[in-house]
């Protein structure tokens, strides 16, 4: 859109909805929203409190290990299903089951599997983001140019030198949306984790903001996990951005 | 290459599948509990995170988990995930065959139903009505039923919103309204918008609406850990109501909930004050005669289907841990 | 192209009324530049004869479809004018109709709704637009492939339905974008035979963008050549081909082939600068 | 799993691998074998057994159990989904359309997809109570950026020839959108709608599980509270079932309706 000429930047309509915001809080048409200044004051305060780095570190934590998890299974998963076709019909059934139904309902099953601790945290970050990977890895390399592995053969290209040169570069761009839709399912996974079983980490302040009605603090704490979600999913955007160049071209 | 990444997923997807509960067998005699809580840090808990780190400057490794709700800590406990829980499980001990047993009363149920004056005048208006309660399976749940079969009438929906201090900030933005409260939420109510609200005459209850129970294996293999843990409560429990300003003392030595927000400090000294003027604090773990009053209550709530004359005290409770800890306070005079 | 009138060049008649004579387009000193600053046409002048073919050619990157789309009104020109039949215009009109290089059928409807489309817009009642649109169906061969979906049709069966939906609205004048640059070799040439047939029954003024010097050279009575981008009109020719032997003897008879080789001498010089 | 298969013994696999279904019910078996497995050990006891679960889940269907659960569900599903529907498809529509909207718009329903909006359900219950507008709320919450987005990108992404076509033959304003620029773009508005049904169940649940139990939600939550363990996971089993049979039943509609053809080049 364009603005006397100059082309403004898409992100920057959120600065109209953050003043709109601010006006609905200051006029507390919504009980449930404060000014935005205030936001801003509760997140200045709120994060460097001992409460918030001990909640961030355990949350971190799971998510990290939860998607170190659901990179390895899921990439290898899926390039297993883009290259063999009967596991890619057997297991492909379960990753549409999963992919489709609603994962919340799984973690209370997770909890009685694994107990409370990280064990189910990781494996609730895992379940919710592996699907998406093992899809999206599929179809990438299920769309790579026939033609490009049978001239990597046509050079003796060992299976394994066919693989990285050639399967997994020109699978990058599906991988990397995969990935991307991971970390946002991740970070979905464990905050839902949290909320629904041990109320540890930002499930716990989470709850004791919204108990105690300190709403300033609690958009805070919802716009510090928004913005990671975000950076980490805009990073791997990144990076699919600089190889769709030749996406469509393969 | 591919066959490497297929049995890579096909192991992992099986450990995870079976998980195997490898943190219960840690059970070294004496030195530790697990305690699973359906409830977060608050000013209703604060005596009892007194009381567990006092427990742990005494040697006994204390490591506590905070649940979601009060059922997830019963199926930590039964599960074996937690040595002991707390709540009001008694559905729960005749429902399943898991071996439980309550091993001390620490709060009776004083509780009052608020509601809203002109909506609601008197217990027949309520007939057919919404009345929120704090979650399944719990006391006022249960106080709730008690009501509907005294006053024969029959709530239209009973819904369940956790946390006394979460109901009285609902009741007085009018999401709810009627519900059960709990003494320091029923004065903030009340003094928060006086006239628009009053009580409706509850039964004189008894019972206990939070216990401390556990694994009667656990409680067997770890006897000294839980005469420490009852030891300390008692202690506590009784100091607190001496001087509420106990609390408040422990707290800083102990250095508890250093982040609490402003408008539940002020909350803090009252809650232990009126709770102790009122009685709420069980000062010996509750008796024989507490257990039956239990039966009562709760047969009486539909939660317990057995008699209250059949039903059995060593079924559900275990008094002797309560019984040897009050004798050792006596001797060394706590 | 036996009806056709050789074209005189008398002045227009006053008021505007449509002498035959007359050029059925006037292109006057065009010129547009692109957003990026690119300059795609540079003074292009030149008349389209009525009732005529005119092809419009030159090396790639020239802006003939800029040119042409121009004419259509579906791009501006910066500067410069476009008239049909004496008056200027600067958006579509039912007096155009426009034959896309990428066929732009649309994939959700039947050949017969997509070749019926142009009438379905300006409201014609279906059994009425259905009737004509069948007409032209049958005309361009695809009458057995009315309720066919064009992802079941191949690329020259496709540009036919998009033929068939441009003549259906008749409008008076044809402009086509290199329709056959996406079909192969031996489907083309038996395509410009049925072009020049369906023309000769039509009343139409054809304007023609190729890159192909023999296909203009084949179907068209005028071509206008192009200089490289931006562009300005390098020639306009009259091969004047007799047809009336039948395709194989018009591709070998010398005066067809002489033609070939003047454009592409003219054309060279554009590839090596 | 089949990793297994294939280093046990090549030639099954040669001779089932023609066969589909063969592989897929063997792998249905194993999983269910590893459950009972799972559940005589026990792992844990709030861990049944798959064959007291399908009891449950049985004595559940003729008790009527499931049907009053998901009938409650039902309700804040449907009505949330299709407020969302309406105005989703309406939202992705005109900033599809207009770049002034799509300007306001596009960068908070992209906010709202990437972050863990779940965390604001609990605090529905300020505003919305505890009833079924607090439901409908979640449910929408959660549905309305994929339907958003998927209609926002059928809309904007319009093949450009078919626009041209649609000028070139005079299609005026309202004729384009509602002749060229909807069709080309139903395909996805269409996978829209099936995913934020997808979401909008979520949402249900979530709202069951953490504002006030009732309907399916409640089933796990009240099960647990009694300990009765195989009907909780007979309704956890049962949730995946209704919610993976709905959503591949929508794709083969998606596929008839919008023949391949349909998608948009």
């Amino acid at each position: 859109m364009e603005l006397r000429g100059y082309r403004l930047p898409m992100a920057s309509s959120l600065l109209v909805w953050f003043a709109l915001w601010e006006v609905i809080g200051r006029l507390e048409l919504v009980s449930l929203i404060p000014p935005f200044t205030e936001v801003l004051r509760a997140f200045a305060e709120v994060v460097p409190t001992e409460d918030f780095v001990e909640a961030a570190t355990i949350t971190l934590q799971a998510f990290l290990i939860g998607m170190a998890l659901s990179f390895a299974v899921g990439i290898g998963l899926g390039i297993a299903m883009g290259r063999n076709r009967a596991i890619g019909s057997l297991m492909g059934m379960w990753v549409n089951i999963f992919e489709s139904s609603p994962l919340t309902a799984v973690v209370p099953a997770l909890m009685a599997l694994l107990g409370f601790g990280l064990p189910t945290m990781i494996v609730t970050v895992f379940v919710f983001s592996v699907w998406v990977i093992a899809l999206d890895t599929q179809v990438g390399v299920e769309r790579v140019n026939p033609s490009l592995i049978e001239m990597g053969r046509s050079f003796g290209a060992s299976r394994r030198v066919l693989f990285t040169r050639i399967v997994l570069l020109a699978a990058l761009p599906e991988l990397l949306a995969g990935i991307r839709l991971g970390l946002i399912r991740g970070m979905k996974g464990v905050v839902i984790g949290q909320l629904l079983i041990a109320v540890v980490g930002v499930g716990y302040l989470f709850e004791l903001y919204s108990r105690n009605f300190l709403m300033p603090e609690f958009w805070a704490l919802l716009i510090v996990l928004f913005t990671f979600a975000f950076l980490a999913s805009e990073a791997v955007a990144y990076f699919e951005r600089k190889v769709s160049f030749y996406a469509s071209s393969r | 290459m591919t066959r490497f990444w297929v049995l890579a997923t096909a192991l992992v997807l099986l450990l995870a599948a079976c998980g195997g509960d490898g943190d219960s067998g840690d059970g070294e005699s004496g030195g530790s509990v697990r305690v699973a809580l359906g409830d977060i840090e608050s000013v209703e808990t604060l005596a009892l995170f007194i009381a567990l780190d006092r427990v742990r400057d005494r040697g006994v490794e204390v490591d506590l988990t905070e649940l979601a709700d009060e059922d997830l800590a019963n199926q930590a406990v039964v599960s074996g995930q937690a040595d002991v829980g707390l709540g009001a499980p008694y559905a729960l001990i005749e429902g399943s065959d898991a071996p439980l047993r309550i091993f001390c009363q620490l709060q009776a149920a004083r509780f009052f139903v608020v509601a809203d004056k002109a909506d609601y005048p008197d217990w027949q208006s309520m007939n057919g009505e919404t009345f929120t309660v704090h979650s399944r399976g719990s006391t006022t749940e249960a106080l709730a039923k008690l009501v509907e079969q005294e006053e024969g009438i029959e709530f239209g929906e009973i819904s369940y919103v956790e946390g006394s201090e979460v109901r009285a900030t609902a009741l007085l933005r009018g999401n709810v309204k009627a519900t059960v409260l709990d003494i320091p939420n029923r004065n903030y109510v009340m003094a928060e918008s006086p006239g628009t609200f009053h009580e409706l005459p509850t039964p004189e209850t008894k019972a206990s609406d939070e216990v401390i129970f556990g694994n009667t294996e656990w409680l067997a293999a770890n006897q000294e850990t839980v005469q420490v843990l009852l030891e300390e409560i008692l202690t506590v429990w009784r100091s607190m109501v001496d001087d509420p300003a106990f609390v408040q003392e422990e707290r800083e030595r102990l250095d508890l909930l250093n982040d609490l927000p402003a408008e539940l400090e002020e909350q803090l000294l009252p809650y232990y004050e009126q709770g102790a003027e009122e009685g709420l604090f069980t000062q010996d773990c509750g008796s024989e005669a507490a257990a039956r009053d239990d039966f009562e209550f709760y047969h009486e709530a539909g939660q317990l289907s057995g008699e209250p004359g059949e039903l059995r005290v060593e079924d559900f409770w275990d008094l002797g841990p309560a019984q040897a800890a009050e004798d050792a306070l006596a001797e060394s005079g706590g | 192209m036996t009806n056709r009138t050789s074209p005189t060049s008398e002045p227009t008649v006053p008021g505007g009324v449509r002498n035959p004579g007359d050029p059925a387009v006037r292109v006057v000193d065009l010129a547009k530049v692109f957003a990026g600053g690119v300059r795609a046409l540079d003074g292009v002048t030149f008349d389209i004869p009525r009732g005529e073919l005119t092809s419009i050619i030159g090396p790639s990157g020239c802006g003939k479809t800029t040119t042409l789309k121009i004419i259509a009104g579906l791009l501006d020109a910066t500067s410069g004018q476009v008239e049909i039949n004496g008056t200027p215009v600067t958006r579509p009109g039912p007096d155009r109709a426009f034959v896309f290089q990428d066929f732009a059928l649309m994939p959700w409807a039947t050949v017969l709704r997509n070749a019926a489309f142009g009438l379905e817009l300006r409201g014609v009642p279906r059994k009425e637009r259905e009737a004509t649109a069948r007409e032209y169906v049958a005309k361009v061969g695809l009458s057995r492939f009315e309720d066919a979906y064009p992802h079941q049709l191949s690329g020259g069966m496709r540009q036919r339905v998009g033929l068939a939906r441009a003549l259906a609205v008749d409008a008076e004048i044809l402009l086509m974008d290199e329709p056959f640059a996406s079909v192969d070799e031996q489907i083309r040439r038996k395509f410009q035979e049925d072009l020049l047939r369906l023309l000769s029954e039509e009343d139409k003024t054809v304007i023609f963008v190729t890159h192909s010097i023999e296909e203009a050279v084949y179907v068209s009575d005028q071509i206008v050549i192009m200089t490289r981008g931006p562009s300005q009109v390098s020639k306009v020719v009259r091969p004047g081909v007799d047809h009336s032997g039948g395709s194989g003897h018009i591709r070998r008879s010398p005066a067809y082939l002489d033609w070939v080789e003047r454009i592409w001498a003219e054309l060279q010089g554009y590839l090596e600068t | 799993m089949t990793g297994l298969i294939q280093v046990r013994g090549g030639r099954t696999v040669a001779k089932a691998v023609d066969r589909p279904w063969l592989l897929r019910a063997a792998s249905i078996a194993l999983v269910l074998g590893l459950w009972e497995w799972g559940g005589t050990i026990p792992v844990s006891i709030a861990f049944p057994k798959f064959s007291e679960t399908l009891a449950a889940f049985a004595g559940m269907i003729t008790d009527g159990t499931f049907a009053g659960a998901y009938a409650e569900t039902a309700g804040p599903l449907i009505v949330g989904v299709s407020l969302t529907a309406v105005g989703g498809v309406l939202a992705g529509l005109v900033m599809g359309l207009s770049s002034r909207t799509e300007w306001l718009g596009l960068p908070v329903f992209i906010v709202l997809q990437a972050s863990p909006s779940a965390a604001i359900i609990p605090l529905i219950t300020f505003i919305y109570g505890i009833g079924f507008t607090a439901k409908v709320f979640a449910v929408v919450l959660l549905s309305a950026p994929v339907i958003v987005l998927n209609s926002y990108r059928g809309i904007a992404n319009t093949p450009r020839s078919l626009l041209e076509m649609g000028d070139a033959f005079l299609a005026g304003r309202f004729k384009r959108i509602v002749k060229i620029v909807i069709p080309a773009g139903s395909g996805l508005i269409f996978a829209g709608l099936r995913l934020g049904l997808a979401q909008g169940f979520t949402g249900a649940v979530l709202a069951e599980l953490l504002i006030t139990p009732t309907g399916v939600g409640d089933l796990i939550t009240f099960y647990r509270s009694v300990a009765d363990y195989p009907r909780m996971f007979a309704s956890i089993l049962s949730i995946i079932l209704v919610a993976s049979v709905s959503v591949t039943l929508l794709q083969r509609l998606e596929q008839r309706l919008f023949r391949p053809e349909m998608r948009p080049a």
